[in-house]
């Protein structure tokens, strides 16, 4: 395949909280390439958005970066902030997950479309208005309703709202953070296809942060799979899909509701008290010894397709494992005891 | 003098610089008709305007001003004026006796407060005019008051609605700016000798340190009601004069004689001796004005006595008299006491244009007579509080300026007279001795009344007169020739003119 | 990629950021801590006046007036021989009393009826800001005389005519902020517990809306000095000889430019006392459980 | 009796500042719901289903229509009477992430109802607040951090850990799962299926997700342009 | 909209007839009997209790208060605002002359206020904790503190007669605006600029900005485009507040510059106890006022569409 686009080195994401210092990405080392579209999955709070985020340095105050993220050979985080400026938008665009609260409820939303061209491509305000207009009847929303402010919207429409801005520039980079959560199926597939559609066009990149494992396996090139701010699997789509070498990466996929909502007992460790060893091993059903105390490197387990797990190193991995279903699982303690 | 005015003035004609003066001025003309009061600085512009029957000169002399003679009956309740002939209005209508009834009817607000012994003015002739009185009054002097003046009749329109001032004085009106301006330009046709300047300006400038720093830029050629604390600094600036006069404006502090403490002559007179004037001139007033040390009358007034006796600070005999007044400081606070009360007086001061001078007096006031064990409380006010608090009786001290005070005449002991609601004091041989001085003709028997008036207040003081107010007037660079006067308008602009540079 | 050892690589940058980072946090707390100390100062000045002042504040010294700064008399003598600097510390228990009084009391009351008024809307509302339209458009003078006429001079009175007439400026002022406020998600969500409206105001919509209060407030003081002084021109406020920073200043006018230490120390008193509250203030909006990374990006 | 009974419900949203506008979101909707029962809601997005479902909690008064809950008119409802019905109905916010007090720490926000409804004692509410986050498999170390310092679900988890709190009646779920990964949401839904049969719960579940509302629900409406359209 | 204006437009009558009330009763509570404060401003020291008495009766000042107000009303109805007690004036004239004088520096002062505050306190925003954001803290707080009186004082001292740049007093060509503007327009800029500073730094750290800047604006665009209409709420409500105070409240600056304006003619006709001006100037200043603030609350609804007046919800 071609050249990488972004490369990220060993790259640290720490949040200063009144609790101590929260790693929320630890030693993450990725490539996107050219033409490439990478999913990004993993239990919530693993450090997803913060890795999206990390890469345009939009982060908090609190937060602090290590590592390198290096974008067509500039180092990203060695940037001063006007120069760093110059690849937000343009070249690579961003997504947000929380849409009501990343648009702002004083602008309407056509002109916050049309800003992004008023500013980038100098147009004048009527044709950036048109183009917002298009921009919103691509997403599915009425061009009309480009004179509403946000809080007119519904959940879906703003999440629609979010994708014209992210593909408004067409960057040659878009991290995509659950752009299709809370669409109906239709419209689902549609932005889906719409998002596809320009990045392959443009020949452009994309980072999907998405919980949507259908969507990922469809339209995705490659997984990264986290997993407690670190990545614990990545390769080829099809291959972890059908093929997962993380115990996570299982379970997760066991999960699918389609597969009748099995779950993993136990919650993902918080990022403040990691588990000593491998950060999956309390809820993992192929725990070993080594596992509680060694914490697993993320190796090569046949050529693109890496894995953070003893297990898959060994090479011993069983088929099949009992899983804890529905059934089994007990209500929450609370719930026995009447109020 | 006569020739050195005429060489000087000659000058100026040649000069080529304008004779267009501006003077800053602290408040508007808001009335410019007689049935209201000419307030505050107002009656600087009306004196320019108008013109009295009886004029007073830059040393309180009355000398002729549109009546060229006056004469009395025996009695002393029938005046006749001569009125000077060839004298006309700004707007060319005649000055002759029918104007002078015309200002001095009825209508007139000053036959209803201080003319009201007045019963008929009328005209004898056309330039002769008879006023009877109820009771004798020297009333020459009280017609020298710039507030009552002579005012053309044809000021009024057919309806007697006031259109705009119409008045024989050597300057005319041109028009007026609200709180801005007001514009005289030069009465060509005028009697007496005639104004050196084209125009005069007044520019209103309320406050004081503005006007100063107006008169420094040279916005204004001249400012009025300067205040002490700036003479010093101004008298050192190049080019600018200061003009200060003795006037006839004292200040006091009147006591409420009609209740405790003050009904007590002793403890008057303790707080007589207790307070230093010469301090209060040296000290507060920059040196400005002349300490009175009780004496009522200024010594630029008539039949002001002086020889008369006045006080010099003594503080044990303060404190003596107010022991055998029963006021002695027992328990060691520092405040005396009587009975077990405190001597705890009050002191009110007017919020008003006089605070500037009398809120630092009052406080040395309040100093001084922490001293004898007399603990003041001030209370600055404001007019309506004053009088509430006056006619109620409820205040000890209030410190006054230039009560009453018009023209040289001492009409001034009246403020102690039991018949003016303000007086607070009640003394039937004070009474006696201020009527009989007001109706008496004779000079010589005036004179030995107001003296003993005088003598009277010392002793019985039923207020302790401070200081005898010195009025400054600063002039620019380019004015030159101006005299300032003893008494209200001490801006008399005959002989001023201008050399710019 | 064969040997990931788990290093990390600081680049200059965030190292850098780390800095300035610390540095903002240390900053903010050195505010907050400064402003307490102030705050201290002016109270331990205002407590221990008698104590602290080298001379009786109405001492009158007639022979030596208008003095400049010396050490006997650190901060020279005023126009009637009285030493400044006993007075400024004299009149720090009246100005700074009036200035934390009529402020907390418009403060709460101002603010209370801005919450109400936003909040509820309706005839409420518009009752509330007719109200303040009247108030603010009555003209504070005549209601200074009346207070002074019923009342008679003295601090309850200067105290009370402030409080009236500053109590609006919060009220409207909160008012604006809650009604966007009211608006937001968190309220909604709020509201769906259905809790009394006065919970909401108080819990949800109050500390949403302080930054703009306390601002206000911190800055007012000011304002309130010197407004008090000028109230004892007619006769309501503390009269003469009482030190008091405002009427100091006042009185010190007309030597504005022969004697400026006369204006100059009650002044910087006035200064000062603003310094304290505004560093206090800003320390209580980081600590109004603002969360910690106020700050925008991570340079 | 019905537990939820809701009659021909209309809510139109007016804006614009100078013109009137009129956009007819939810328009003339009647359905019932039995206690213990889910009803499923779905449909294309904007058709009006979080406003239904806000309108049936008479979080936006209806623009006509009647809510009857337990066959009374909850329209009427002041004072007491509707601060009872705050615990006994509630609702999951679509937008969870804007739905927290930014300046409240988690711990706050899931005390909050527990303290206002006083559900229980103060000495327990620690612990029915550690319970309560682990229920929404949380760890407690989120307990006192700012809503910004979360992310978009655990939000979403501890938006549904302070309604559970409350144990109300009736639960308008407005895509209560949206910000999870399937094993989480697997844990949340299996939650939720627990207490609604442990407790009769009774759920209006707004998804879009039809392979979760298959599962959640008894019976599904289909909502189109403000109606709906069909129960399957 | 149009409805909430139309009920805010009629309410005005019910704040007019409101401040009328309050400061008819309030002139007639303060200390002193009216007839005899207007008597003293009207002729001076010398007066009788005859005088007094007559002009009680001509200005029928001996009626109960509440005649007194109605008939001032009923007046007021036909339009007609009475003549100055004190100086026999027609109210309606003198006020009309000065109100020009009192909007004009009202609008320039405003305006120069705002001029040094936005700018100010955005910067104190934007570098927030640096030695920038402490200078202009500090300027703030010093403005502040210091007094009009002194400020304008030390103004024409400086620019008046040191620098000979601008006229030391009046009323005029603009010149005579730039200091009475300054002297107000400073102390009111730095209550705005802390408060801009403050309501900026809350909505900067908003997501929707964060979002604004991962679209690549310059700090110009993100703060001119996205923060700067958020943040102004306050700021528009300060502002507003402020122009009313202007309008009556000058006193001080107006006294200072000589400045021919309403809030010097209001003070004084209080102090002389001059009823029908005192009305007028009260009834003018309170409709400016009402209308200042109903702009700035149809401010509120322009600049954040989520508030409504008209609640249907
Ligand atoms: N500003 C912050 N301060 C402290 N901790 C933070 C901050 N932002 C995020 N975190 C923590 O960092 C972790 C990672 O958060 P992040 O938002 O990246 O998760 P995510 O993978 O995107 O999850 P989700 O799928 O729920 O959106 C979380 O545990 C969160 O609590
Ligand atoms: N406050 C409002 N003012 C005007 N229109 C609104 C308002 N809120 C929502 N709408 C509109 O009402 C319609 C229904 O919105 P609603 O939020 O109920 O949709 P929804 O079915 O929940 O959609 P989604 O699945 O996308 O969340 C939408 O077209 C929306 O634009
Ligand atoms: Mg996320
Ligand atoms: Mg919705």
């Amino acid at each position: 395949m071609s050249s990488p686009l972004l490369s990220i080195e060993y790259l640290n994401v720490t949040f200063k909280t009144s609790k101590g210092p929260l790693k929320a990405n630890e030693g993450i080392s990725l490539e996107i390439r050219e033409g490439e579209t990478l999913g990004l999955i993993g239990e919530t709070g693993c450090g997803k958005t913060t890795l999206g985020k990390a890469i345009l340095r939009l982060l908090s105050g609190n937060a602090k970066i290590e590592g390198k993220i290096v974008y067509r050979d500039t180092d990203l985080l060695s940037l001063p902030e006007k120069k760093m400026r110059l690849f937000r938008g343009k070249e690579i665009g961003i997504m947000f997950q929380n849409p009501s609260a990343c648009l702002n409820p004083v602008l309407s939303t056509g002109r916050q479309i049309a800003e992004i061209y008023r500013y980038h491509e100098g147009v004048g305000k009527k044709e950036a208005e048109e183009k917002a207009g298009e921009m919103l009847e691509l997403v599915g929303i009425n061009s009309l309703r480009g004179h509403d402010y946000p809080h007119q919207f519904s959940g879906g429409m703003l999440q629609r709202v979010m994708v014209a801005i992210g593909l408004a520039l067409r960057p040659g980079l878009l991290i995509a953070d659950e752009p299709t959560k809370g669409l109906d199926t239709d419209t689902k597939v549609q932005i889906a296809e719409l998002i596809d559609g320009l990045i392959r066009r443009e020949n452009a990149s994309m980072l999907l942060i998405t919980h949507d494992l259908e969507l990922a396996g469809s339209f995705v090139d490659r997984i990264a799979v986290m997993y407690a701010g670190e990545i614990v699997e990545v390769g080829k789509a099809a291959e972890v899909i059908s093929n997962p070498k993380h115990p996570y990466t299982l379970d997760l996929l066991h999960s699918l509701p389609g597969k009748g909502f099995r779950t993993v007992s136990g919650q993902a460790p918080g990022l403040l008290s990691l588990p000593q060893g491998c950060r999956y091993h309390p809820r993992c059903s192929f725990r070993l010894e080594v596992c509680s105390q060694v914490h697993p490197a993320l190796r090569g387990f046949c050529d693109e397709h890496l894995t953070r797990c003893f297990l898959s190193e060994m090479g011993r991995r069983k088929e099949t494992a009992p899983r804890s279903s529905l059934t089994e699982q007990s209500a929450p303690s609370y719930v026995e005891e009447e109020a | 003098t006569d020739k050195e005015t005429e060489g000087t003035a000659e000058g100026a004609e040649s000069g080529e610089g304008s004779q267009d003066l501006v003077v800053g001025v602290g408040t508007d003309v808001n009335s410019w008709y007689l049935d209201m009061f000419a307030s505050g600085d107002a009656r600087f512009v009306w004196a320019q305007v108008y013109e009295t029957l009886v004029r007073l000169d830059s040393d309180l002399n009355v000398i002729p001003g549109l009546a060229e003679s006056w004469e009395s009956s025996d009695d002393g309740k029938t005046w006749i004026f001569h009125l000077r002939e060839n004298v006309t209005f700004h707007d060319g209508t005649p000055f002759n006796a029918d104007s002078v009834v015309f200002s001095y009817s009825n209508q007139s607000y000053v036959r209803q407060a201080v003319l009201r012994p007045v019963q008929s003015v009328e005209a004898l002739d056309d330039h002769t005019v008879q006023f009877v009185l109820a009771k004798p009054m020297p009333l020459p002097f009280y017609l020298t008051h710039v507030a009552w003046p002579v005012m053309g009749p044809s000021c009024l329109d057919a309806e007697g609605n006031f259109v705009k001032p119409v008045g024989t004085g050597p300057f005319e009106f041109e028009s007026q700016a609200k709180d801005q301006e007001i514009v005289l330009t030069k009465n060509e046709a005028y009697w007496g000798e005639k104004p050196l300047l084209d125009k005069v300006t007044f520019k209103v400038i309320p406050e004081a340190a503005t006007r100063v720093i107006a008169l420094e830029t040279g916005e204004v050629d001249m400012i009025i009601k300067v205040p002490e604390y700036d003479v010093a600094r101004l008298e050192a600036e190049e080019g600018i004069r200061i003009h200060r006069k003795l006037t006839t404006f004292t200040d006091f502090l009147q006591f409420n004689c009609e209740k405790s403490p003050f009904d007590d002559t002793r403890v008057r007179q303790s707080v007589a001796y207790t307070i230093d004037t010469e301090t209060l001139v040296n000290e507060v007033l920059e040196g400005i004005g002349e300490p009175a040390g009780g004496r009522a009358y200024s010594p630029v007034m008539m039949y002001s006595d002086p020889d008369l006796e006045t006080y010099t600070p003594d503080l044990d005999k303060a404190k003596a008299l107010l022991e055998e007044a029963g006021w002695k400081d027992a328990d060691g606070d520092g405040i005396a006491e009587k009975d077990g009360e405190p001597l705890h007086v009050t002191l009110v001061v007017s919020k008003g244009v006089w605070a500037a001078r009398h809120n630092p007096m009052a406080q040395v006031v309040q100093g001084a007579l922490k001293e004898i064990g007399m603990d003041v409380e001030i209370q600055v006010l404001d007019d309506g509080a004053i009088s509430k608090l006056e006619s109620a009786g409820d205040f000890d001290m209030i410190l006054r300026s230039g009560y009453f005070v018009w023209g040289p005449y001492p009409r001034h002991f009246f403020v102690h007279h039991s018949g003016n609601p303000y007086s607070h004091y009640n003394n039937e041989t004070y009474d006696q001795l201020v009527d009989e001085a007001d109706m008496t003709l004779d000079s010589q028997e005036q004179e030995e009344l107001y003296h003993s008036l005088q003598v009277f207040v010392i002793d019985e003081v039923p207020a302790f007169y401070l200081v005898h107010e010195e009025k400054i007037v600063a002039t620019g660079p380019a004015v030159n020739g101006y005299v300032i006067s003893s008494e209200d308008p001490w801006l008399n602009l005959s002989g001023v003119y201008l050399e710019r540079t | 990629m064969t040997d990931l050892i788990e290093r990390t690589v600081r680049t200059e940058k965030a190292y850098l950021a780390e800095k300035r980072l610390s540095f903002g946090e240390f900053r903010k707390n050195r505010l907050a801590v400064s402003g307490i100390l102030l705050i201290t100062v002016l109270c331990v000045l205002a407590l221990f006046a008698p104590n602290l002042a080298p001379h009786d504040p109405l001492a009158q010294r007639l022979d030596s007036r208008l003095l400049s700064p010396s050490l006997e008399y650190p901060f020279g003598t005023d126009e009637l021989g009285r030493c400044i600097f006993s007075r400024v510390i004299y009149g720090t228990r009246i100005s700074l009393g009036i200035g934390l009084l009529v402020v907390a009391v418009t403060s709460i009351a101002g603010t209370s009826l801005g919450l109400l008024s936003g909040y509820r809307g309706g005839m409420l509302d518009e009752a509330i800001m007719r109200g303040v339209d009247i108030v603010m458009a009555f003209p504070n003078i005549i209601l200074a005389l009346v207070i002074a006429g019923l009342m008679g001079p003295g601090f309850s009175s200067v105290v009370l005519a402030l409080v009236f007439t500053q109590w609006p400026a919060y009220a409207r002022l909160v008012r604006g902020q809650v009604l966007s406020l009211r608006k937001r998600a968190f309220v909604e969500a709020a509201r769906a517990l259905r809790p009394s409206s006065f919970y909401i105001m108080r819990k949800h919509i109050l500390p949403n809306c302080m930054d703009p209060v306390i601002v206000l407030g911190t800055l007012e003081i000011a304002h309130v000095i010197i407004f008090a002084s000028a109230l004892s021109f007619l006769g309501l406020g503390i009269q003469p000889p009482v030190p008091e920073w405002g009427s100091m200043l006042k009185a010190g006018i007309p030597y504005l430019f022969t004697a400026p230490h006369l204006t100059f120390f009650p002044g910087l008193m006035i200064i000062f006392t603003v310094f304290a509250f505004n560093f206090a203030g800003d320390g209580l909006r980081e600590r109004l459980g603002q969360p910690a990374d106020q700050e925008v990006l991570a340079r | 009796m019905k537990l939820l009974k809701v009659e021909d419900l209309k809510k139109y949203y007016y804006s614009g500042l100078f013109k009137k506008e009129v956009h007819k979101a939810v328009d003339g909707v009647s359905f019932e719901l039995e206690r213990g029962e889910t009803l499923g809601l779905v449909g294309k997005s904007g058709c009006g289903k979080s406003t239904l479902g806000r309108t049936v909690l008479r979080l936006l008064e209806p623009t006509s229509g009647r809510v009857l809950f337990e066959g009374q008119d909850i329209s009427g409802f002041k004072g007491s009477a509707l601060k009872n019905l705050g615990i006994r109905m509630q609702i999951i916010f679509q937008n969870s992430e804007s739905c927290l007090n930014p300046r409240m720490k988690v711990y706050e926000a899931i005390a909050e109802p527990l303290r206002l409804h006083r559900l229980c004692e103060r000495d327990e509410e620690k612990g029915r607040v550690q319970e309560l986050i682990e229920a929404v498999s949380l760890s407690e170390e989120l307990l006192f951090r700012y809503p910004r310092e979360l992310s978009g679900g655990q939000l979403q988890r501890i938006a549904i850990a302070r309604v559970l709190g409350m144990k109300p009646e009736f639960i308008v779920a407005d895509e209560p799962t949206s910000m999870l990964d399937p094993l989480v949401q697997a844990q949340i839904l299996s939650l939720l299926k627990s207490l609604q049969e442990n407790y009769g719960i009774s759920f209006l579940f707004i998804s879009h997700d039809m392979e979760v509302v298959k599962w959640m629900s008894d019976e599904i409406a289909v909502m189109e342009e403000g109606k709906i359209i069909d129960f399957r | 909209m149009w409805k909430y204006i139309a009920k805010r437009l009629a309410m005005v009558s019910v704040v007019i007839a409101g401040v009328t009330l309050v400061a008819f009763s309030a002139m007639y509570l303060a200390p002193g009997d009216p007839a005899e404060v207007i008597a003293l401003a009207r002729y001076g020291d010398d007066l009788s209790a005859s005088q007094i008495e007559t002009l009680s009766d001509a200005e029928g000042l001996d009626a109960p208060v509440h005649m007194q107000y109605l008939i001032w009303m009923g007046h007021l109805l036909r339009l007609d605002f009475g003549k100055s007690l004190v100086t026999s004036e027609d109210v309606l004239t003198e006020i009309l002359q000065k109100l020009p004088a009192t909007a004009e520096l009202a609008i320039v002062s405003l305006l120069v206020s705002l001029l040094i505050a936005l700018p100010t306190g955005v910067l104190g925003a934007l570098r927030k904790n640096t030695l920038l954001d402490s200078g202009c803290m500090f300027v703030s707080l010093v403005g502040v503190s210091v007094p009009n009186f002194w400020l304008g004082l030390l103004l024409i001292w400086l620019f008046a007669l040191t620098l000979h740049l601008f006229p030391s007093f009046g009323y005029g060509g603009l010149e005579h605006f730039v200091l009475p503007a300054l002297t107000l327009g400073s102390s009111m800029a730095a209550v705005t600029a802390r408060l801009t500073r403050a309501s900026l730094l809350e909505v900067l750290g908003q997501d929707y900005i964060l979002a604004a800047r991962a679209r690549g604006f310059d700090e110009r665009t993100v703060l001119f485009r996205h923060a700067l209409k958020n943040a102004l709420l306050p700021v528009i409500t300060f502002a507003g507040m402020q122009f009313g105070y202007l309008l009556g409240g000058a006193v001080i600056v107006e006294s200072i510059f000589s400045w021919p304006g309403i809030g010097k003619l209001l003070v004084d006709s209080i102090f002389a106890r001059d009823f029908s001006m005192v009305q007028g100037c009260v009834l003018f200043i309170a409709v400016l006022f009402s209308l200042s603030s109903l702009v700035v609350d149809i401010l509120y609804a322009v600049l954040d569409p989520r508030i409504r007046y008209d609640r249907s919800d």
